[in-house]
């Protein structure tokens, strides 16, 4: 008997494991660039690295990783962090300034800039618990006053990286494989280490389900989100740092611009629910990898720039439809119909 | 009869904006006006309308985050139809916002009937109508018409060089309309029961799904409503305008005191809301000191010192 | 039975699955008119969920429900009230952003020219219907800022504003005190004499004898059996119900005394010093012993709650102090109570306890796992373990240990509640309404489990609204009113008239 | 009109920017902000942050302050009769700068200055078709913002001629957004879509300089193997030409700040001025950038 109950659990968890959906997502941009163009998956090595989109689909796509990652916690305690995309232009500018401008070694800025953009997190996080402004609100103000601290910070200008330590974090290779690429794992298995193996990620899915009823559990949530958005606002920090280093430049004005949006979807595509609770950060390395393949898919199908938005509108509500039950189940009807007429 | 404790946070809203404008008409000259009073009613016209659409949706513990799009899609396709493809101006007002409306319930549809969160279609609507704008047209269609003119001349004098434009009076009206719809009819009081607890809400045998898909459309109305009067306001149609609208709407919203959680607020905070918004604006023109990157930080730090200012109040309150 | 009249509801063959769970297989029983008709069971029976089949909350994979003979399908609550059958469910479901008149009336409003609602009309319906149970409440103040208890009032007010044939109240009375369920029965007589057919769920037995004319009982979905209540035996009822021989908890009586005494003799666990707060409580004294189990009596609003959250600091007192075994405790730092050993099981379940989407086995380990911190983790072993040990133990009625909590019976959630404070070790353990929603047979076990910590040395504060339980339970029992401890009961002296005495006596 | 008029009589300007969407707009704020206070000028200061309405509100803000003259630099072409109306109503003169307006009503302003964004398009491609050899010449355009008017601008004066020239064909044409980033990742993917990139044509120099940073990494060589063009002219795409890794720039200048305020005393006191004065935007290559590179500041 119960390894009959064993059976049934396995099989439901397969199809209610949330990770099946940006998988689909994903199947289904590599099979429309199967038919389109094949070429899409040709990888070669090139100076001795791995040349090809899929591992642009991963370069490119770390930074979008990494505000994703953040973003999963900080969505999972019931809140959402809008001021990324602000905190990234700050982090990058500030590293950048640092070494160029005053000659720091990277080794001394980059952990300045870390501990920077989490302390704009934790301005944030303080904020939404010691304010108890709503976490759209209070993150809003951020977002609007970061691209202004970071234009402040490089005089309004764009500074140039022609530091080699700087450049390798967007443009190393490590056994041919790009060095983002090891970063984000890095910061993926470290941050799932922390949350699995120590009770962190069940508390903060506890503050965000019932946030009332964690603080009768004995469960610390001011704390935790304060720490929670840092985390989040170091990411960003580091995401910005990535940004500059891949383009050998630091620009206040652009870099992150609506990325934060990016990383909602990242999230959200991957499962975890935007009402908080559970979460899933593999999930939303899944996301961020689905949003970067469609970018680069509707650049080789050359669709028009202005246009580009149609099939991501598509691809949002086709996966959303997918991890829906009733969508689901509407489906398998349909299939079991026509497999009984044929 | 006790004050009710509704009110409250509009109390510290209303304390906050009346000081923020006191303290401006003090420091500027020219800013203790009827005149810019007057323009805090005519440029915040569209925002106000899709405030108070936004406020709907709010209240009912959802998010639309696809107006600025809608509004951007809806003035380019005034435009189109006025000036390239000669359609009469009320006709072309009606299409948009028949399009608006099925578009609205279109999102609330799937939101509704497939359980998703409103937050994600929304954000497929909001890239879908942005495509869509620019599939009509990338650049801008300046409208040149008569019955534009006539409309855009309709102007209330209310003061020495202040008038209330044509926007400003739909702004004022769609007000009342909304509190009117908010207090007193079914809909409003469902938006509300829906947003405070939609199990509940069910168990009560109160149509939840019909409400939910009705605020998405109202929404889609108010910003193809919104999206003409920018054209109103603009002359001209632009797959650009409306850009980060969102954002402004929802955070007018909740200045004006109504919660994200739902089922607690309502128009008349949204109005205080806009209006702050205008007046914040208004007080960064006067001044015109900040070098852009500033600029930033005073609107930020404005924001944050009125938003922490009404808490406190609001606490005080309690 | 006699068949020869046409029932007013008959319901026949439901079954009922959610997910794994077999809710309901074949329940099938007849409600007449001018009968109140209880449903029993114990929880997780399906007691709910059948209502929720009748009243169109959920499809029934099969099974018909008839009204007066025709048959109904109601695919919403809506469609079962408009054809007659008014229903209070079981956790009060109104909207505590609304007032109590909109809770009352809405969805049935008249609306005139432009759409717009006739207040006037719509609050002298909510007058009658408050009328009728002889309650009169500000109509304009908001739900939530109304105790539970009146809140139920209003849910009941909402079923009886519609002219229903059929009334369905489940659990109405669980958060009710005496006068209110008083008040609450002349209705239900009153409506029944009108000729109206109710179903009436609880798990208060004299209740139920009390009140119902018919009973039908189910056990684990299944329907059993269904009997007049004339002449039935609380005994063979109850056989019916758990499917097994009943023993019930007996009064120690004169035993206690010598429990309450040696208990009076053993080392102080904690010491409550003037602690209170302003418009909470008045300066609590209370010295707690090893084993001890203290009740506190009072009506409600009498500031039993407010006691149990000062001590464990979820509000904040301005005065007195807190020590435990002998060493000061900061007050107002729930975590920091956790971390000392000082835990309230809160009488909120729904807002202050359960975590719907987490499952049973991380609903009962998140006080442990919280009281040793976050870095130093509960291994899945010992979760299992406890997950196992708790569930078998209170007999909770689930699917297993990795079911989301919501999907629990509203009793069953309540035992995952105590477990997750029993698995946390506690040194002193505050219960407010631990036995409220839970069905007869486990109230005796918690009973007994009470007991028995008490043995183990556990000091207990005890919060129930019936007043049999605390009589049963406590070694001590201080009475409250108005804010303020007026009185103490020691050993065998704690009787319910003794308590309602004193609390009717003091001047 | 309240107390403080007799004692400094300073000119009072408002002037309503597009935004601080790139350097090229925050040195042109710059040039605007020092001029005025070389001058003594009271510059009210509002920036659009990219949308219309934003500055149409400023503009009437403005008006209501009672500025001597209002400078604007309009984010679109269309859409400014009403507000003009307005300023115009109130006796107020506006001075157009950077891009024009399109409108049936010339009087609504009182004059012009700035570039011509096609003209820089037509430049671009004039320089390519006389320094770009081949018979069969591929091109990728990297696009602005979509909709925005040096986007739109810049390739209707670069596709006119290049359409009269039929070696030359325009492969890929998608946007960049103006981002640098976006410009590299953009033209990694094409890079790999297209055996044979000729030219790459970018609308401004942050695309270029993520294009080439692409190039090197695919390894090939920007400037040789693929020719770069682009528009603006920043201080570090000189830099990038004198290092032969862009071919070409456009420049368009952002400094009117000293011609904006020459303009605006003339009208002011009433003197006589050139209605419409179009910067003459100057072309750069290896030839003579560097000669000209210790001269720019942005
Ligand atoms: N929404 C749901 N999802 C999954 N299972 C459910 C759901 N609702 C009820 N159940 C299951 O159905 C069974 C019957 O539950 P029901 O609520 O009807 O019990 P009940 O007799 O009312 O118990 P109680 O006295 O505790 O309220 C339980 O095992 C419960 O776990
Ligand atoms: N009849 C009433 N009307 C309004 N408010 C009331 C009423 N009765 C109680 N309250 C409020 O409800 C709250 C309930 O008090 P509290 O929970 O301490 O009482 P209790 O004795 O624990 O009652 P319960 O039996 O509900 O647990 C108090 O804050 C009190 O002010
Ligand atoms: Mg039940
Ligand atoms: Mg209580």
């Amino acid at each position: 008997m119960s390894k009959a109950m064993e059976a049934t659990v396995s099989k439901k968890s397969l199809r209610d494991n949330p990770l099946v959906w940006p998988l689909a997502g994903l199947a289904l941009v590599v099979a429309f660039n199967l038919v389109t163009g094949p070429e899409f998956f040709s990888v070669s090595v090139r100076d001795g690295h791995l040349y090809g989109n899929l591992v642009d689909i991963f370069s490119q796509g770390a930074r979008v990783m990494l505000l994703a990652l953040g973003m999963t916690l900080v969505i999972a305690t019931g809140g959402v962090d809008l001021s990324v995309g602000a905190v990234m232009a700050i982090g990058g500018a500030l590293c950048a300034t640092l070494v160029t401008q005053l000659g720091y070694g990277l080794y001394l800025a980059l952990p300045l800039t870390l501990l920077m953009a989490g302390a704009l997190g934790f301005f944030n996080g303080a904020m939404v618990v010691a304010g108890r402004i709503q976490p759209i609100i209070a993150t809003l103000i951020l977002m609007v006053a970061g691209r202004g601290v970071a234009l402040l910070i490089t005089d309004s200008d764009v500074v140039k990286i022609q530091d080699p330590a700087f450049l390798y974090l967007g443009k190393g290779y490590i056994l041919g494989v790009p060095f983002s690429l090891w970063l984000v794992a890095a910061v993926f298995t470290v941050m799932a280490l922390l949350i699995r193996k120590t009770a962190l990620g069940l508390l903060i899915e506890a503050v965000g389900d019932n946030e009332h009823a964690s603080r009768f559990s004995g469960i610390e949530a001011g704390r935790l989100k304060l720490i929670v958005y840092a985390v989040c606002g170091a990411l960003a920090g580091m995401a910005g740092v990535l940004d500059a280093a891949s383009v050998s430049a630091a620009d206040p004005m652009r870099v992150g611009e609506l990325k934060e949006l990016d990383a909602i979807f990242a999230v959200v595509i991957g499962g975890t629910a935007l009402t908080g609770g559970r979460f899933l950060l593999f999930g939303s390395i899944l996301g961020a990898i689905l949003l970067q393949a469609l970018t680069l898919t509707l650049y080789n199908a050359g669709v028009p720039a202005a246009v580009a938005p149609v099939p991501k509108a598509i691809v949002i509500v086709g996966v959303c439809l997918l991890q829906s039950d009733r969508f689901r189940k509407q489906i398998s009807n349909i299939i079991k119909i026509g497999g009984k007429a044929s | 009869m006790k004050i009710s404790l509704r009110s409250n946070p509009l109390y510290a809203t209303i304390g906050v904006l009346a000081s923020l404008f006191a303290v401006a008409s003090f420091s500027y000259e020219g800013f203790f006006s009827l005149r810019v009073i007057a323009n805090l009613f005519t440029d915040s016209s569209f925002l106000g309308v899709t405030a108070l659409g936004m406020t709907v949706v709010i209240l009912s513990k959802g998010i639309d985050l696809s107006v600025g799009s809608v509004i951007g899609f809806t003035t380019i396709l005034v435009a189109y139809l006025v000036q390239d493809a000669g359609v009469s101006v009320p006709v072309a007002w009606g299409i948009a916002l028949v399009v608006g409306v099925l578009f609205g319930a279109a999102m609330g549809a799937l939101i509704v009937v497939y359980d998703l969160p409103s937050f994600l279609v929304t954000l497929g609507g909001l890239f879908f109508a942005k495509g869509m704008g620019f599939v009509i047209s990338s650049s801008s269609i300046g409208i040149q018409n008569e019955f534009y003119d006539a409309v855009v001349g309709i102007q209330i004098q209310v003061g020495p060089g202040a008038y209330l434009g044509a926007g400003a009076l739909a702004f004022i009206l769609f007000f009342v309309f909304c509190l009117y719809l908010l207090k007193w009819t079914r809909f409003g009081r469902y938006v509300y029961a829906v947003g405070g607890n939609e199990d509940s809400a069910r168990l009560m045998g109160l149509p939840v799904d019909r409400v939910k898909i009705g605020v998405y459309a109202f929404n889609g109305f108010c910003s193809a409503f919104a999206g003409i009067l920018t054209t109103l306001y603009m002359g001209s149609g632009n797959p650009l305008t409306g850009v980060g609208m969102e954002l402004d709407a929802i955070a007018a919203v909740v200045i004006g005191g109504t919660l994200l959680t739902g089922g607690i607020g309502g128009a008349t905070g949204t109005l205080l809301g806009v209006l702050t918004f205008a007046v914040i604006q208004t007080i960064l023109n006067f001044d015109g000191r900040f070098k852009p990157a500033f600029l930033r930080i005073a609107i930020a730090a404005l924001l944050l010192g009125f938003i922490l200012t009404q808490r406190a109040l609001a606490r005080g309150k309690e | 039975m006699s068949k020869d009249a046409t029932p007013l509801l008959k319901v026949s063959g439901l079954c009922k699955r959610f997910g794994s769970v077999q809710a309901l297989s074949d329940v099938s029983f007849e409600l007449r008119a001018g009968e109140i008709h209880s449903l029993l069971g114990e929880n997780g029976a399906g007691k709910s969920t059948t209502i929720k089949c009748i009243t169109g909350v959920h499809r029934p994979e099969s099974g018909t429900v008839e009204l007066n003979g025709r048959e109904i399908a109601p695919r919403s609550p809506r469609e079962a009230e408009l054809s007659g059958i008014g229903t209070v469910y079981q956790e009060v479901n109104l909207l505590p952003n609304l007032s109590v008149l909109e809770n009352i009336v809405l969805g049935r409003v008249k609306t005139g020219a432009l759409g717009r609602i006739d207040w006037k009309d719509a609050r002298r319906r909510a007058k009658a219907a408050l009328g009728k149970l002889e309650m009169d409440i500000d109509l304009e103040a908001r739900l939530s800022s109304l105790p539970v208890a009146m809140q139920q009032l209003v849910a009941l007010a909402r079923a009886l504003e519609v002219d229903s044939k059929v009334l369905i109240l489940d659990e109405p009375t669980a958060s009710l005190d005496e006068a209110e369920v008083e008040n609450l029965f002349r209705v239900m007589n009153l409506l029944r004499d009108k000729g109206i057919g109710i179903i009436f769920i609880t798990h208060f037995l004299d209740q139920v004898f009390r009140m119902s004319d018919r009973m039908t009982v189910l056990r684990n979905g299944r329907y059993i059996v269904t009997r007049d209540a004339k002449g039935l035996s609380k005994q063979d009822l109850l056989q019916d119900m758990l499917g097994k021989a009943f023993e019930e908890m007996q009064s120690r009586g004169a035993a206690l005394d010598a429990i309450a005494e040696d208990r009076a003799g053993r080392a102080t666990q904690l010491q409550v010093r003037s602690l209170g707060a302003p418009g909470k409580i008045d300066s609590l004294e209370l010295e707690l012993r090893e084993g001890e189990v203290v009740g506190l009596a009072g009506l409600l609003g009498s500031g039993r709650t407010e006691c149990a959250r000062l001590i464990f600091g979820v509000d904040k007192a301005t005065a007195g102090s807190l020590e435990l075994k002998g060493k000061q405790v900061k007050q107002g730092v729930p975590s920091e109570s956790i971390r000392e050993g000082i835990m309230l099981a809160s009488e909120d379940r729904k807002a202050e306890g359960i975590f719907p989407h987490l499952t049973v086995r991380e609903n009962m380990m998140i006080a442990l796992q919280s009281r040793r911190g976050a870095l130093n983790p509960v291994s899945r072993e010992e979760q299992d373990a406890i997950a196992e040990k708790y569930i078998k133990a209170m007999r909770i009625k689930t699917s297993g240990p990795e079911a989301k909590i919501k999907e629990l019976s509203g009793g069953n959630q309540q035992k995952v509640l105590l477990a997750r404070w029993l698995a946390a070790e506690p040194k002193v353990l505050i219960l407010d309404e631990p036995t409220r929603g839970i069905d007869i047979g486990a109230r005796a076990e918690i009973e007994k489990l009470i007991e028995s910590l008490s043995e183990d040395g556990l000091s207990m504060i005890m919060i129930s609204s019936e007043m049999d339980e605390e009589v049963r339970c406590c070694h001590r029992v201080l009475v409250l009113r108005d804010r303020k401890v007026i009185g103490e009961l020691r050993g065998s002296a704690i009787t319910e008239s003794a308590i309602v005495r004193k609390i009717a006596d003091h001047e | 009109g309240g107390g403080g008029d007799s004692a400094e009589k300073k000119v009072k300007i408002g002037f309503a920017q597009v935004g601080a969407e790139s350097v090229w707009r925050t040195a042109n704020t710059d040039s605007m902000q020092s001029e005025a206070k070389k001058r003594g000028v009271d510059l009210k200061f509002s920036s659009g942050e990219g949308k219309q309405e934003n500055q149409i509100r400023a503009i009437r803000s403005f008006v209501a302050q009672g500025v001597d003259l209002i400078i604007l630099s309009p984010i679109v072409e269309t859409g400014w009769d009403p507000v003009l109306k307005e300023a115009k109503r109130a006796g107020i003169p506006v001075l157009l700068m950077d891009r024009e307006i399109e409108t049936a009503d010339e009087s609504l302003y009182a004059a012009f200055i700035g570039s011509d964004f096609v003209e820089e398009g037509r430049l671009a491609a004039q320089w390519m078709v006389e320094n770009v050899k081949g018979e069969k010449v591929n091109i990728v355009e990297l696009e602005g913002t979509p909709g925005s008017a040096p986007a739109i601008d810049r390739q209707t004066g670069f596709k006119e001629v290049v359409d009269e020239h039929s070696r030359f064909t325009i492969i890929e044409s998608q946007s960049a957004n103006f981002r640098r980033s976006d410009g590299k990742d953009l033209m990694e993917s094409l890079l790999k879509l297209h055996k044979k990139i000729d030219v790459v044509y970018a609308h401004n120099d942050d695309m270029a300089l993520g294009a080439i940073q692409a190039i090197e990494a695919a390894g090939l060589k920007p400037g040789k193997d693929i020719v770069i063009i682009s528009i603006d002219a920043i201080k570090e795409a000189f830099e990038a030409v004198v290092a032969g890794k862009i071919n070409c720039i456009v420049e368009c200048t952002p400094l009117f700040g000293p011609l904006a305020f020459d303009m605006a005393e003339k009208i002011l006191n009433g003197e006589e001025y050139e209605r419409r004065v179009v910067m003459k935007d100057s072309v750069f290559d290896q030839s003579n950038a560097a000669a000209a590179i210790d001269s720019r500041k942005y």
